[in-house]
């Protein structure tokens, strides 16, 4: 158990990250935290995807001679798109608990 | 059985339908709108008596499918049954319009063109219902009766007519979930000429789901018939302008649901299927006690149109005994007094609705003395009540002579029971009035300003002189209803 | 005929080119924008046309952009279903953005207003994507962006309530998305591949199904939440409820149908057959129980807008019903709800906004008797609303008739009860509406007129597509039946 | 055959068109209304009295198709055609002394348009050549007598009229029972001498449901109870008219049923005896009441239903003794005829009395036949003819349906009821005495000083019906062999049984033994009555059937129209909790659906610290809801239960959409039984 734990790390690892990425977002009333929360789902799944992908020992995906395993480039071009349209949400995000501050609480700036 | 296609039961709907959709657009044009309301009652008369020329020379159906998709098929067709129903309502339709116009040009002259148009799409609709070709048309006018009524009830737009309009709603399309969920489980009743066939039910689908089935249309049709645990959204409805409660709700949505039941007895179950279930004794103990409770209640009433409404629970429920009855002659016995009551009921709302037009007095116990300053308008009602009572000479009693019969052919002494004690109720509800209006002395002193043109009295006049007509000459109605029991029963 | 091949994807370019177009030249041609938005509208309802004359003659077809076949290049994947979604885009699309004009006009800064058609393009062409993508991980993108034009447009106003509603909306979108990024992380795990028809090729041979079981179940959560059903609706009513009108009618009368939508893709086109009896009779009770829920809601409500949203509650679960039959009927039904859903809801909206515009009023109670000061506008909305209450010879009524035929044919009673009681429901609050709106007698003495043209006639279309498909439901045959009929082939 | 139907047509048709013709004249003049109901009646007198030359021989039978397997029929034979034109001559004599009776009274037009009406169907039903027509014109008589009763709008008016309407639709609806239970054992509705092959058991149920109908119309006890309150009340020539002709069709309608069900030939000596002590019965305790009345007229009207029990008792023997009860039958008919004319004159001198006075009360009237001596005659002439005194018509129909009562056998029940008729007879011989000598002998009362003879129009009404009486009386053979014996052999009657009592001696030592005996009695008891007060004795009102009557109609009433206080009190209480629902409806939705999110949210993650917090959430959320459901339920129960049992709904205010909530949830929980037993059953 311990070992399979110990091999599929990366999963485990993962799964629990997006669990408290998720108990952020579902339990905590302040905004920030729960965009935190998101980001740290995000960040849970990239590792998960990234996990996927990867080989034993495989070499990062670039042609070389000589090199016959490399880790899968498929999800990690997910990752980088993902990462991309994640910032942009982050962004709207954080751009929405602003204007929402100010609007609870008058013209503050 | 021939078949015959022809296009005249979908003109028969659609041409008084689009009509009444174009009197929404008259406005301010009374003229115009009275005359279109005209115009499509003639017309749906007219075609109705076409397809009842069609039916005699050839005794064939009338058949007019569309279809829609796989599973999906609307289609028109006529039989004696349909035509039966159809021909009652365009009839009353035709005699109800002239009332209507002078009735609503006095009481209500707001918003008119709404009330016409509504009018004219009920009664279109429900002549369309009673041409159905199979459940699934038959379903989706029915439904669209309901709606199509909602705006007349509630058209006074008093908090009380509104209330009275979400009561009538929430009953009807309760109804109406109950039928779909049986239209549904009985997909075969779905395709084209569907009612052309007799018993198409089968009886594989187990006893039990054939109950539920039977139990479920019952429910459907019977909310709309009034039966017995659901009839109070009746009485509620005769807040609406009397044309209302007189053609739609004494004659046309009512009879509807009557029609439905009959659909289902005689077309879907079959009578030796309904016979084998046992089930016609359930159908004689609702109808029983509808009748027991509607007369029971009308005693009470001091409101003349609630008492007539009341009075109509009871009675649109001998049609449904004389069915339940599963003896031909019960159900000419039924039928005729269907044809009574419409003619008679009619009458007598629109008697309800001069008077109150003329003296402004709605409740019972306030007309004494009104015979005497009324005497047409209540002499009509007191032959219209005498009518109904089942007087000898009148069809009333062309009607319950057959009927009573019935429990004597198939033995069932409790429907004799709910016979004799509805006649009796009923005698005492409509004859007090009668009392009231002729004998009791009035104390008050009232004006009748305004005076009563031919177009009120004439429908009024019409329906009890066709009561009396066809009560002292049957054959020819007698006729056309054996025609529609032929169908069902042979022979 | 060989352009028509590349019109999907024109038709996802062109609407994103002409939102970043518009976003460029807003700093010195304002007006610009609403032309050009119609123009691309137009643009697409055509090549939506153009397509269905291609699906229908020649079949489905698969075009690989660049000509990069999967797995590197990006796949389209085109059948009737799509294109029948594509249909109801583009005809909402235009519709909504017509009548915008004015009522944003009125509603935002002005300002917002070149934005407001960004984003609406922006939101449009994603849709589009999302329905053409041939594979889960451009369905993602396209998800991605449509939900960020939502948020965005639900909190354009940038008052409290629609920020509010619009972070909430947010937070759950988000969540969804990043559910589908999961699913798809635990399908491609297995599957090596992300294309629609290698998965299902692929899944047929797999032996253990429990990491695909999982990643379908993640999948169809994130689309049960931006389908907004049942226990994931909570963001709903108040987005669309807050929303200005058009935004309101876009986002419930399409939006949530692409949730189903791609409920469709995944359990028909993706994953066929890999669900558990216990998983699709948990999704059916849910979706019940949201019906029926969501029509309560809607019964108790008294802001118009928001009664509206909590109907859509009710009406997507019964789109979502008939994913979860399996069986010709119920795909009929759950297409033919889109349908309904899509016109009749967005002309209930855009009824309920042309109201604000004339009045600002947002309560029933403000509502009385508005019915006669505004005949022709109400009529419409009330051709909507029995549409919504599936009043025969509208098309609620054909799809809801198929649903329940599809439900007593394979015996479900649970969900016989559900649609049945749903539809009565439905019946009770329009009819609430109705009356309040026609019959009941005013309060204030405020002088209304009708809504301007602009704004009747896209209403007014909108009507007259309700009835139309309630009375030659055929019309829609043509593309789903032949659609529904094939989806349900990739089953065996 | 043409003549005759359209001679039938014509009496019939005549009055009826005549009805509606006089009601319209009525309102321009009242001069040419009395001539126009006049002639009309007398016109039909006269086309009556060429129907009976048509009588003799077969039945002639016109009729035309109503109904399938049922034709409206008439017929005309020796019964038919006497009934009706002593209808006809009765209908005269009434309608000219109503001229003057009415002068002064209201609502003329009506009256007289109804009573050519009742003429028109009284003749039908005579006429009827079948049970349908009978019935359909029996129940127009009943419906048309209705405003000729409650002629005088009176309370008293009212009460008997509702009364008698009642009846005689209970009456109405068991007759039509009887017809159709007939028609469906015989297959067609004619009149016929005696249905065969069907059980006895049938048959009696048949000739018990056509009994009581026509029963109640006869008067017979214990169907009685509304003919004591209607006839008096009544004007006049009403009272004469319902008393003298409208119930001889009750018992022209025993007597046609009796023989159409069990015919001469298959008589039942079980209904025969029922029938005989329902007679009995009838006359017994009919004669005890009349004994006790003040009112003259109510008093004659006892009298009537008494007289009614001589006829059913005659109808009785005659089913007793089957093919030998031609006599019975013969004596009951010329009862019939009889006292339709003895009766009719007693009304009327009684009315002119009135008229004259002001004064029904017999005790306060006295010595008017100085006054009023051609009606003191004829008065006297009547009560000779009711008394059975010979030389009247009266004694020769009582002394035959006497003479058949022997051939009954002798002792046992047969005996009693033998003591029976001759104590009845006493009694009627009593009552008249005390009629007479309290009204026209002894001293007048002061304010009658002025008190005229009757006018000419009256008196001659009177006067032809006295002489019809003193007629009869003289040549009571002559009416037996040319009216009685051909209407026997119409009935079914055979040679034999018919050539026995061809010739009856009315006279033989036995009969004028019992009239001695009768005489006695009733001398006796008026001796004694009047010595000890006895005609002043008043039983308890639960002593009669009219009270019961009344003690049901008023607990139906009370059922229908009362609403007690606990009903009210626990209405206004599920109304005001109805109310603070309603009242608090508002926020607790909002809690709920913000509830609900909060708990589906907090079930993802249960930490301890939530778990008391969300228990308590869900807590008050399922309580407030459940709660919700139960109470809107139960009180909407309650109040539909209790509204449904108070009588007028637009007292109480109720939140109709609560109410209707609850009706759709009970009809939910229907559906989901349904389904339920639908799955079970299916599965």
């Amino acid at each position: 158990m311990l070992k399979a734990s110990f091999s599929n790390l990366i999963y485990v690892v993962s799964m629990i990250l997006f669990l408290i990425g998720f108990y952020a977002v579902a339990m905590r009333p302040s905004l920030i935290k729960k965009i935190i929360g998101i980001n740290i789902m995000e960040t849970a799944i990239f590792l998960f995807l990234i996990g996927i992908g990867n080989k034993k020992g495989g070499a990062s995906p670039l042609v070389v001679e000589g090199i016959e395993k490399y880790v899968n480039p498929f999800p990690q071009a997910m990752v980088l798109m993902a990462l991309v349209v994640g910032v942009g949400t982050t962004a709207l995000a954080l751009i929405l608990a602003v204007r929402l501050f100010e609007c609870e609480n008058g013209e503050k700036r | 059985m021939n078949q015959m296609v022809s296009m005249i039961p979908i003109t028969a709907v659609a041409l008084p339908f689009l009509i009444g959709i174009a009197i929404f657009f008259t406005g301010k044009n009374k003229k115009l709108m009275g005359f279109l309301s005209s115009i499509a009652a003639l017309l749906s008369l007219a075609l109705v008596s076409a397809l009842y020329s069609m039916l005699v020379r050839g005794n064939m159906d009338v058949c007019c499918p569309i279809c829609f998709g796989a599973g999906f098929t609307f289609c028109f067709r006529v039989d004696w049954l349909g035509l039966f129903f159809a021909g009652i309502t365009s009839l009353l339709w035709v005699a109800s319009i002239p009332y209507s116009i002078k009735y609503m040009e006095m009481k209500f002259p707001d918003s008119r063109a709404r009330f016409f148009g509504f009018f004219t799409l009920s009664a279109a609709t429900a002549i369309g219902v009673t041409m159905a070709g199979n459940m699934l048309t038959l379903f989706a006018l029915y439904e669209l009766l309901t709606i199509f009524t909602y705006p007349l009830v509630v058209h006074a737009e008093t908090p009380a007519a509104l209330k009275a309009g979400k009561k009538y709603l929430v009953y009807l399309l309760i109804g109406e979930m109950f039928l779909l969920f049986a239209v549904l489980s009985t997909p075969e009743f779905a395709g084209p000429r569907a009612f052309a066939k007799i018993g198409l039910i089968s009886s594989e689908i187990g006893s039990k789901m054939l109950l539920v089935l039977f139990c479920s249309y019952i429910v459907g049709f019977g909310i709309k018939a009034a039966i017995f645990p659901f009839s109070n959204w009746l009485p509620t409805v005769s807040i609406a302008p009397t044309p209302v409660t007189g053609l739609l709700h004494a004659v046309a949505v009512v009879n509807v649901g009557v029609y439905g039941i009959m659909r289902v007895i005689l077309n879907v179950f079959g009578i030796e299927l309904v016979r084998s279930m046992g089930v016609g004794v359930l159908l004689v103990f609702i109808s029983g006690a509808t009748i027991i409770y509607g007369s029971l209640m009308a005693l009470r009433q001091d409101d003349l149109k609630r008492r007539l409404a009341f009075s109509t629970v009871d009675y649109i429920s001998y049609p449904i005994l004389g069915l339940a009855l599963l003896s031909p002659t019960a159900l000419v016995g039924g039928l005729l007094l269907l044809v009574t009551h419409a003619f008679l009921k009619l009458s007598l709302f629109f008697c309800a609705g001069a008077i109150d037009i003329q003296t402004g007095k709605t409740k019972v116990s306030e007309l004494s003395g009104i015979g005497r300053r009324l005497p047409f308008v209540s002499t009509c009602f007191a032959i219209g009540s005498l009518g109904l009572i089942g007087m000898p000479l009148t069809l009333g009693f062309v009607g319950k002579w057959y009927l009573w019969q019935g429990p004597m052919e198939t033995g069932q002494p409790s429907a004799m029971g709910v016979l004799i004690a509805g006649a009796i109720l009923c005698a005492f509800y409509l004859l007090y009035v009668v009392y009231v209006l002729f004998f009791k002395q009035s104390n008050v002193d009232f004006v009748c300003d305004l005076q009563l043109n031919w177009t009120m009295l004439f429908p009024i006049g019409a329906g009890v002189l066709m009561g009396l007509v066809f009560g002292i000459f049957p054959k020819g109605l007698l006729l056309l209803v054996n025609n529609v029991t032929m169908c069902y029963f042979g022979g | 005929m060989s352009f028509v091949l590349h019109l999907p994807v024109l038709m996802v370019a062109v609407p994103i080119a002409v939102a970043v177009l518009i976003s460029v030249l807003l700093t010195f041609k304002r007006n610009i924008a609403f032309v050009l938005s119609v123009l691309t509208m137009i643009f697409c309802l055509i090549s939506s046309l153009f397509l269905m004359v291609k699906v229908i003659t020649e079949g489905s077809f698969v075009y690989y952009v660049s000509d990069w076949p999967p797995p590197w290049g990006i796949e389209i994947f085109i059948d009737r279903l799509s294109v029948y979604m594509l249909l109801l885009i583009a005809i909402v699309g235009l519709i909504s953005i017509i009548y915008s004009e004015l009522y944003i006009k009125k509603v935002l800064d002005h300002q917002k207003i070149p934005f407001y058609y960004m984003l609406v393009l922006f939101l449009i062409g994603s849709i589009v994507g999302f329905v053409i993508s041939g594979d889960i991980f451009n369905m993602f993108i396209f998800f991605e962006i449509l939900s960020l034009s939502s948020y965005s447009l639900v909190a354009i106003s940038g008052d409290r309530e629609a920020l509010r509603a619009g972070f909430r909306y947010l937070v759950m979108g988000i969540v969804s998305s990043l559910f589908i990024l999961l699913g798809l992380g635990f399908i491609y795990s297995v599957t090596g591949t992300l294309n629609f028809t290698q998965i299902a090729l692929r899944v047929k041979e797999l032996s253990d199904l429990t990491v695909i079981q999982t990643g379908a179940l993640l999948l169809i959560v994130a689309f049960i939440i931006e389908a907004a059903i049942f226990p994931l609706h909570v963001w709903l009513p108040k987005a669309h409820g807050k929303a200005p009108a058009p935004v309101s009618a876009l986002l419930s009368g399409l939006v949530i149908g692409i949730g189903v939508f791609g409920m469709i893709k995944v359990v028909y086109y993706i994953l066929p057959g890999v669900y558990p009896v216990s998983f699709v009779v948990f999704f059916r009770g849910l979706i019940s129980v949201g019906i029926i829920l969501g029509a309560i809601f809607a019964l108790f409500e008294n802001d118009l807008k928001i009664l509206l949203a909590q109907s859509s509650i009710s009406q997507i679960g019964f789109a979502a019903i008939g994913v979860f039959f399996f069986s010709y009927s119920g795909l009929m039904g759950s297409m033919l709800q889109l349908l309904n859903h899509a016109f009749a809801k967005s002309a209930l909206f855009l009824g309920a906004g042309a109201v604000i515009y004339k009045t600002g009023f947002r309560n029933l109670d403000e509502m009385k008797g508005i019915g006669k000061r505004m005949p022709i506008t109400m009529g419409f909305f009330a051709i909507g609303l029995a549409s919504i209450a599936s009043i025969p010879m509208t098309c609620g009524f054909v799809s809801k008739y198929y649903l329940c035929l599809a439900a007593i044919k394979q015996g479900l009673w649970g969900s016989v009860g559900a649609i049945l009681l749903g539809g009565f429901l439905s019946l009770l609050y329009c009819l609430r509406i109705i009356s309040c709106i026609f019959f009941e007698k005013p309060d204030s003495k405020v002088e209304v007129k009708e809504a301007p043209l602009k704004m009747l006639l896209p209403l007014g279309v909108l009507a007259f597509l309700t009835i139309f498909f309630g009375v030659f439901p055929r019309a829609a045959f043509v593309l789903i039946e032949p659609g529904v009929k094939e989806i349900l082939g990739f089953l065996r | 055959m043409f003549f005759q139907f359209v001679l039938l047509a014509t009496i019939i048709l005549l009055p009826l068109f005549g009805a509606g013709l006089v009601y319209w004249v009525s309102s321009k003049s009242a001069m040419l209304r009395n001539y126009l109901a006049a002639s009309l009646t007398i016109v039909t007198l006269i086309l009556t009295s060429i129907l009976y030359c048509f009588s003799k021989g077969e039945a002639i039978v016109v009729g035309y198709p109503f109904l399938s397997f049922a034709e409206i029929r008439f017929s005309i034979n020796p019964m038919s055609a006497l009934l009706a034109f002593l209808t006809a001559f009765i209908w005269t004599a009434a309608t000219l002394y109503s001229f003057t009776y009415l002068k002064s009274s209201s609502n003329q037009g009506r009256f007289y348009a109804f009573l050519l009406l009742a003429f028109s169907a009284n003749l039908g039903v005579f006429l009827a050549g079948n049970f349908l027509t009978l019935f359909i014109f029996f129940e127009i008589l009943g419906i048309s007598a209705y405003p000729l009763i409650v002629h005088n709008e009176d309370k008293k008016a009212f009460k008997a009229g509702a009364k008698y309407l009642v009846m005689v639709f209970l009456g109405d609806i068991a007759l039509l029972m009887g017809i159709l239970l007939y028609c469906k054992v015989t297959g067609n509705i004619d009149f016929a001498t005696g249905i065969k092959g069907t059980s006895e058991y049938i048959k009696f149920i048949i000739f018990a449901l056509m009994g009581i109908g026509f029963g109640v119309k006869a008067g017979v006890i214990p169907f009685h109870i509304w003919l004591p309150d209607a006839h008096p009340v009544a004007p006049t020539p009403a009272s004469a008219l319902l008393s003298g002709v409208m119930i001889k069709v009750g018992v022209y309608g025993i007597i046609r049923s009796l023989f159409s069900i069990f015919g001469p030939e298959q008589s039942s000596i079980v209904v025969g005896s029922i029938v005989i002590w329902v007679g009995i019965i009838t006359m017994l305790v009919a004669v005890f009441m009349a004994l006790l009345q003040e009112n003259a007229k109510k008093m004659l009207a006892y009298h009537s239903i008494s007289q009614m029990g001589y006829i059913v008792l005659g109808v009785g023997c005659a089913a007793y003794l089957g093919v030998e009860g031609a006599l019975a039958l013969g004596g009951s008919m010329y009862h019939i005829v009889n006292h339709a004319l003895f009766k009719s004159c007693l009304f009327l001198t009684v009315g002119a009395v009135y008229y004259r006075t002001g004064e029904l009360n017999m005790y306060k009237l006295g010595g008017l036949v100085k006054k009023m001596p051609i009606v003191a005659f004829c008065t006297l002439v009547a009560s000779l003819g009711i008394s059975g005194v010979p030389l009247f018509n009266g004694y020769a129909s009582k002394t035959l349906i006497h003479q058949a009562l022997a051939h009954l056998g002798h002792g046992g029940w047969v005996g009693l009821v033998n003591v029976l008729f001759i104590v009845t007879c006493g009694g009627t011989i009593a009552s008249f005495i005390k009629l007479f000598t309290l009204v026209f002998l002894g001293r007048a009362p002061k304010k009658y000083e002025k008190v005229k003879d009757a006018s000419s129009s009256m008196l001659v009404g009177i006067m032809a019906l006295a002489i019809m009486v003193f007629a009869l009386g003289i040549f009571p053979g002559r009416f037996w062999t040319f009216f009685i014996l051909p209407l026997l052999k119409h009935l079914g009657y055979t040679g034999t049984a018919l050539s026995s009592i061809r010739t009856v001696n009315i006279l033989t030592l036995h009969d004028i033994q019992s009239l001695v005996i009768s005489l006695a009695v009733g001398i006796f008891i008026f001796t004694v009555g009047t010595r000890y007060g006895l005609f002043h004795l008043r039983f308890p009102r639960w002593f009669g059937v009219n009270y019961w009557f009344e003690q049901f109609a008023l607990g139906v009433y009370f059922l229908l129209h009362e609403e007690s206080h606990l009903i009210e009190m626990h209405t206004s209480r599920a109304t005001r909790e109805i109310k603070e629902m309603i009242a608090k409806k508002g926020r607790s939705t909002e809690a709920l659906i913000e509830g609900e999110s909060y708990v589906l949210r907090s079930l993802i993650f249960i930490s301890k610290r939530h778990v008391k917090k969300i228990y308590l959430r869900v807590e008050t959320y399922i309580v407030a809801r459940a709660n919700y459901i139960i109470k809107s339920l139960w009180s909407g129960f309650l109040a539909k239960t209790y509204r449904s049992l108070s009588a007028s709904e637009t007292k109480k205010e109720f939140n109709l959409y609560i109410e209707d909530l609850n009706f759709s949830i009970f009809l939910i929980l229907f559906l989901l039984v349904l389904c339920f037993v639908s799955i079970k059953l299916i599965g």
